[in-house]
């Protein structure tokens, strides 16, 4: 590859920047939709840049495509110095190719949702820095570049989460976002200190060559490195115990919820297992404690999809659920599964989003699945998309989704450790999936459209980006075809030595999951449509199940159990674990407590200059005290 | 000759003295006179240091250390004039707006 | 005979300094605190610093002291209630300062005479506390801090100038 | 003669001079000369000291001594006093301060802090202090009119003289153990085994501690900060939090560069736990804080914990830590400083938090500035002090102290709540109450060359580090 193709490697990340920086400054002159088509025209470059980077890349031989490209010197930490350099292979190429699509059609989509918008030009300010520090994320080189992207995308969707800021709701999901991703980042600041202590460098290829010669296999450090850099991805990715902010995050503008759910910011937590896979193979117990996080999130926050109300919180749950499926993936060592997820779940989730957002916008600004009906004949091109993103999502034969999540439960099946259990959790949270995803569809486009609303089709720059979207939703499956498997070889260079399937499992396999995922379509087609009544009764006969479901299993009553029956270990983990209630009072609890530390403190602060000597006289007389000890 | 021990524990005990004062006084002329015990104090340890390695430059420290004294008290004073217009009052502890 | 004459001006030193802690009276604190130089400079001669002892006398007693009896005369006199509002602390100083009278005493009778013995010069004591040895110092090898003293001496001066010129 | 190589300090004092004759003297007396000749004193100064950069040299066996650390220092002091004098100017016009003496205390205290940098020689070291303490405590009560500055200067005034008795008491100690308070010789006579007396150095050493931690606000002898923070002039504050506490750490990391390796053992200690509870002090009360200023004071209380924490060791690479996280500091500092001023009305300032409610609407640029700052001293990449931060935790990991890095990093969670929460006001509140902005030429621009500092340092690092790492002590 010629030396300017990787030099322009550096624009993909700038090129946003410039863009946000511009509409930044410049937003107050320029007229509304001015802002909007630059800041797609920025991402649109970069896009084209990352697709003329992967059309030199596959010119070369597989073992080739690997750079690591230095723009300068960037930091020299002791002896050893971090540089501002990209790295450039397959994974990275796909990521910023999938990053900067996605957010490409998000951006036009958002020209025409957020036309009324009165800080338009900030918005689109905010969502291209947002761009650029995934974009950043991904292509770094080494950990702390990878470090800033990470804080980058912290900093952005707290403050386009928050963008409405006058609702309160709003500004408190904002903080929320950004606060629990504080703690995760302490882990992972924490991790990759640990990195330059055991390795004396944080460069990629410095740690990933010389991981294998410094630890050895299941070595008590590289669980600890990798348990730690989990941890950042738990918060990130909003996986069990740290997933609380997602849901909430629902507050920003849709688009934006388009943007954290399918492209960047909780992708970054599976794309960042994805690439240290050399320090997790290292590590089985970081291995399996990633998988057993990912199904145990898949299958929770399934289950509690299947009750909501909302539509975007419905999403909001679907995301955490299918993020775990990547876990999953990327903790039975099926990496390249993993990213295929990654990748087609950005499309259909992308594509869902953009389709509740339509709704919405149909029919102002309506989420209650109990308000909404009949839209099918007012929308018809958010109902084709949205269903295909459904079905994409539930797993139907043909679609992107359907190759890359029987990827992955392949995978697990054959996995020696619990693999049957992950893949058994694995098939019955498909079937969950599927059912609530068509129960939202069956509800909002059938039946009696609601009277006094007026339900039009969205314009045209919202519905083009729906399109585009749902043909990706199909046709970005078949990269991942099981006999070919066009992704699997196009990142094999990437993930050496890791599990190759046989396609006799995997047809196995993939027959159940189907019989499974169609399963849950036709529950939710019988239960909505044929027998709508039958909810109702199920709801009654299963009372039980249902209210556990609603109330997010009665994290409150377990709670309230734990303290009266505390023999009940069992229980108290399972509330440690689900109990949304439980972290958010944790989080709550803890800054109640540092408050009044502080209002206690800063008592010691009297006003009075005699006390005020009198604490300098004890702070001397301790040191000195101390200092008297050690002169024998 | 007198142990230098003595000389070296009447410092001590004159700076504690001094310290004393500043802790307990609640006149702020005093306290500042205190402080001066204080230093004297050190001065003396100075001396005797300077007098029983017969180091002359000990001495020469005790004359920088009386010279900011003055320079000290100089400024201490204007400050507490300054003061003494605006509240009338040479207490310290009528001076508590600031605090926490 | 030499620590006798000690052991009477210690004693006064110490008299005198605790006088200035506890006398209620600003007036006579000073009074007292002068006293207490005084006996310092006389302390200053049993170690032959007479050159020390003088300008002790001449600076300390002479000009600061009686900067601070102006002040005190302008005030009207006070008479103070000495703990006020804060009488947790007075349970607290005696023992506080109790602890480190220890420590600094222990300190300094216990690590002594280590490194007199490292260059006995064979000063006179005429060389040692006498103008022209000092001088000597002061102006060659001392003149920067010198220079400094000055400096801080001129900022003394216009931040006293500046205060009272605010104050009109 | 040796004297040009110490022409940095002494163009600053004969600035100094020039000013107050020049305010005397002249007959017309324009208020902008004042400043220009202060600037230009500092200005010629900071070029001086450039030019002496790679030439080592000391003066009566380190009375005093110009090598780059004190170069690096001088310069730090030189700059911020610069900078100082251009956030301040329509301040002093607006409160009627705008007089000779403001400037020429401002620049000899400047020398004293370069003074405190450059020396061997604890007596000089005392002088300087000394000469940084009497101008700071009557620049605090510069201020007419209001009962704050006059308490906080009296506050300022007694706890500096009280410790820096305590600090002369260490001065005579370490005279008592080893006959000389050159430092450098004291070291010298401690490697070659000769006769000195370990007890005092000890207990000088924790005086020397004491003294100096007053000047760095370090817990506890913080305990002045926010009361004479909150007190003082603004400006005057933001002379106090940059340019006193870096000197202060100036002959903190000077003396025990030297006196360490003869009884780290026990100052390790020591510099542990002060670190501990000075950040964890810090960044706890500062979150009950409703006044900005307040905030920063124990705000900059638990920046003087951070940067202990890397002298748990004194190696060049956490002294160069150490340099580049009180660099990237002051630049922080002096910027949120310098916004703090810019909300005003002639002598009235907006100084509750509250008051930043909604700015991002009214003066996007100014509170984008106020949020790069924020963030900067919160360690949020891409800013400076995320790098700072990064290089100070990964060299006391490199030390050794992992526990400490552990205590460090739960501290900047709880930091970055505080910060946040300016950022989270401006952003994402609406406007309370009108809050008049008085942005004037010089303050506008001294923001905005902060706030491209504060960015700039966090992508390109490495030059000004590499620059610290140059033989800091030849």
């Amino acid at each position: 590859m010629n030396s300017t193709l990787l030099n322009s490697v550096l624009f993909v990340v700038l090129f946003p920047v410039f863009g946000s920086l511009f509409v930044g400054i410049a937003g107050k002159w320029l007229k509304k939709p001015l802002a909007g088509i630059i800041a797609s025209c920025s991402v649109g470059l970069s896009f084209v840049i990352s697709v003329f980077t992967f059309f030199s890349l596959i010119k070369l031989p597989p073992d080739l495509r690997f750079f690591d490209k230095v723009f300068f010197q960037w930091v020299p930490v002791g002896h050893f110095l971090v540089n501002f350099g990209f790295y450039v292979d397959p994974l990275s190429l796909l990521m910023i190719m999938v990053v900067s699509s996605v957010s490409f059609v998000i951006h036009l989509y958002s020209i025409g949702y957020m036309k009324d918008e009165e800080h338009f030009s900030r918005y689109f300010s905010y969502l291209n820095l947002f761009v650029a520090s995934m974009l950043l994320l991904v292509l770094a080189d080494n950990f702390l570049l990878l470090f800033m992207g990470w804080e980058g995308v912290g900093l952005c969707s707290y403050l386009l989460i928050g963008f409405w800021f006058h609702k309160k709701s709003a500004a408190d999901a904002g903080r929320k976002a950004f606060i629990i991703n504080r703690i995760g980042d302490f882990g992972f600041l924490l991790g990759i200190l640990l990195i330059y202590h055991t390795f004396k460098s944080l460069n990629y290829n410095v740690v990933f060559s010389n991981a294998p010669l410094i630890l050895s296999h299941g070595s008590g450090i590289a669980t600890a490195i990798t348990l730690l850099l989990f941890m950042g991805a738990v918060g990130k990715s909003a996986q069990l115990p740290l997933y609380v902010w997602l849901p909430d995050a629902m507050e920003g503008p849709t688009p934006v919820s388009a943007l954290i759910h399918a492209a960047t910011m909780v992708t970054a937590g599976v794309y960042m297992v994805a690439r240290t896979h050399v320090l997790y193979q290292l590590s089985p117990v970081s291995m399996g404690v990633v998988a057993f996080v990912g199904i145990i999130t898949a299958f929770y926050s399934a289950s509690i999809g299947m009750v909501q109300f909302d539509i975007k919180r419905i999403l909001a749950y679907s995301t955490i659920s299918q993020l775990g499926y990547m876990f999953l993936g990327v903790g039975v060592a099926a990496y390249s599964a993993g990213i295929f997820h990654l990748m087609s779940h950005a499309f259909f989730k992308a594509l869902l989003f953009l389709c509740a957002g339509s709704i919405m916008h149909a029919s102002a600004g309506e989420t209650d699945l109990r308000k909404l009906s009949g839209l099918r004949k007012y929308l018809p091109v958010t109902f084709w998309t949205m269903v295909i993103g459904a079905l994409s999502l539930s797993g139907f034969p043909g679609t992107a989704g359907f190759f890359s999540k029987d990827d992955i439960l392949a995978h697990a099946y054959v996995t020696p450790y619990y693999g049957k259990f992950l893949w058994g959790l694995g098939i019955i949270t498909a079937a969950l999936t599927s059912f609530y995803i068509f129960r939202m569809i069956f509800i909002v486009f059938w039946g009696d459209k609601q009277k006094e609303s007026h339900p039009h089709e969205s314009p045209k720059i919202m519905t083009f980006p729906l399109i585009i979207l749902a043909l990706l939703a199909i046709i970005g499956g078949y990269v991942g075809l099981p006999e070919s498997n066009l992704i699997h070889r196009f990142l094999s260079p990437v993930f050496l030595g890791t599990a190759v399937l046989s396609s006799n499992v995997e047809l196995k396999t993939i027959m159940v999951s189907l019989v499974f995922s169609l399963g849950g379509i036709a529950t939710a087609w019988y239960f909505y449509l044929v027998n709508p009544s039958l909810p109702e009764s199920m709801k009654k006969k299963a009372a039980g199940l249902y209210k556990l479901l609603l109330n997010k299993y009665f994290v409150d009553e377990i709670y309230e159990r734990i303290f009266v029956l505390p023999g009940r270990k069992l229980s108290s983990f399972f509330a440690d674990v689900f109990d949304a209630k439980y972290i958010d009072g944790a989080v709550n609890e803890t800054g109640k407590w540092i408050k009044t530390n502080s209002e206690q403190w800063r008592k010691i602060h009297t006003g009075y200059l005699r006390n005020y000597a009198l604490i300098i006289l004890i702070g001397g007389i301790l040191l000195l005290g101390f200092l008297m000890t050690k002169i024998h | 000759m007198i142990p230098i021990k003595l000389y070296l524990v009447l410092s001590g005990v004159l700076f504690v003295i001094g310290t004393s004062g500043v802790l307990v006084r609640k006149n702020v002329l005093v306290m500042l006179m205190s402080v001066e015990i204080m230093l004297n104090a050190v001065n003396l340890a100075f001396v005797s240091f300077a007098r029983y390695m017969m180091l002359p430059k000990g001495q020469v420290y005790v004359f920088f250390s009386i010279t900011v004294a003055a320079a000290e008290v100089i400024v201490g004073l204007a400050i507490i004039i300054s003061i003494f217009h605006k509240k009338e009052s040479m207490d310290v502890d009528d001076m508590n707006v600031l605090k926490g | 005979m030499g620590l006798i004459i000690f052991l009477i001006l210690g004693i006064l030193s110490v008299f005198t300094a605790i006088a200035v802690v506890v006398e209620k009276r600003p007036v006579y604190s000073a009074l007292y605190f002068i006293a207490n130089l005084v006996v310092l400079s006389l302390i200053y001669l049993t170690l032959h610093s007479e050159f020390l002892a003088v300008v002790q006398v001449l600076i300390y007693a002479g000009a600061v002291m009686v900067l601070f009896l102006f002040v005190i005369m302008m005030m009207p006199p006070v008479v103070e209630n000495r703990f006020g509002k804060m009488s947790f602390q007075k349970f607290l100083i005696m023992p506080l300062l109790l602890i480190f009278l220890f420590e600094l005493v222990y300190v300094l009778s216990c690590g002594l005479y280590a490194s007199a013995g490292k260059s006995p010069s064979s000063l006179s004591f005429e060389n040692f506390g006498g103008i022209v040895s000092l001088g000597q110092l002061l102006f060659k090898r001392y003149l920067v801090p010198f220079e400094i003293t000055s400096l801080i001496l001129l900022v003394a001066i216009i931040g006293a100038v500046y205060l009272r010129r605010s104050e009109q | 003669m040796f004297s040009y190589l110490f022409m940095p300090i002494i163009i600053v004092v004969f600035t100094g001079l020039l000013v107050l004759l020049y305010d005397v003297l002249a007959v017309n007396v324009r208020k902008e000369h004042l400043l220009f000749i202060s600037l230009a004193g500092l200005i010629i100064s900071t070029l001086y000291s450039a030019i002496l950069w790679g030439l080592p040299f000391s003066f009566m066996k380190g009375m005093l001594v110009s090598d780059n650390f004190s170069i690096i220092f001088s310069v730090f002091f030189l700059l911020s006093s610069a900078f100082i004098l251009l956030i301040s100017y329509t301040y002093l016009n607006d409160n009627n301060l705008n007089v000779g003496e403001y400037y020429a205390l401002v620049l000899f205290a400047t020398a004293g802090m370069m003074f405190m940098a450059s020396t061997f020689n604890l007596i000089v070291l005392y002088l300087g202090l000394e000469l940084l303490t009497l101008p700071l405590a009557i620049l605090i009560c510069f201020k007419k009119g209001r009962d704050f500055s006059h308490e906080a200067s009296l506050k300022f005034f007694i706890l500096s003289v009280f410790s820096s008795a305590f600090f002369l008491f260490g001065i005579a100690f370490m005279f008592g153990a080893a006959g000389t308070i050159n430092i450098a010789q004291v070291a010298g006579d401690f490697s070659t085994h000769a006769v000195i007396s370990l007890p005092y150095l000890l207990i000088s050493a924790g005086l020397l501690i004491l003294g100096l931690g007053f000047k760095i606000s370090s817990v506890p002898f913080h305990i002045w900060t926010p009361d004479v923070y909150h007190g003082a002039p603004t400006p005057v504050t933001a002379f106090l939090s940059a340019g006193a506490k870096v000197a202060g750490f100036a002959a903190l990391i000077r003396i025990f560069f030297y006196l360490f390796p003869g009884i780290h053992l026990s100052l390790t200690e020591v510099f542990i736990v002060l670190s501990v509870i000075t950040m964890t002090l810090g960044n706890i009360v500062a979150i009950a804080q409703r006044n900005i200023k307040r905030m920063l004071a124990y705000s900059s209380i638990a920046h003087s914990g951070y940067v202990l924490m890397v002298l748990t060791v004194f190696t060049p690479a956490s002294i160069s830590s150490a340099i580049f996280y009180l660099m990237v500091y002051v630049i922080a500092n002096l910027g949120a400083f310098g916004i703090v001023l810019a909300l005003r009305q002639k002598d009235r300032e907006y100084i509750d938090i509250m008051h930043f409610s909604g700015l991002a609407w009214k003066r996007p640029l100014l509170a984008g500035f106020m949020a790069i700052f924020m963030l900067s001293l919160a360690g949020v990449p891409p800013t400076a002090g995320f790098m700072g931060k990064f290089y100070l935790f990964s060299v006391t990991v490199k030390n050794g102290f992992t526990g400490l890095v552990i205590a460090g990093l739960i501290n900047s969670v709880l930091a970055a709540y505080y910060y946040l929460r300016i950022v989270y006001l401006m952003y994402m509140k609406e406007e309370k109450e009108n809050v008049p902005v008085t942005l004037f030429p010089s303050l506008g621009v001294s923001l905005f060359i902060l706030g491209i500092a504060a960015i700039y340092f966090g992508i390109f690092p490495s030059p000004i580090i590499s620059l610290f790492k140059t033989t800091l002590f030849h």
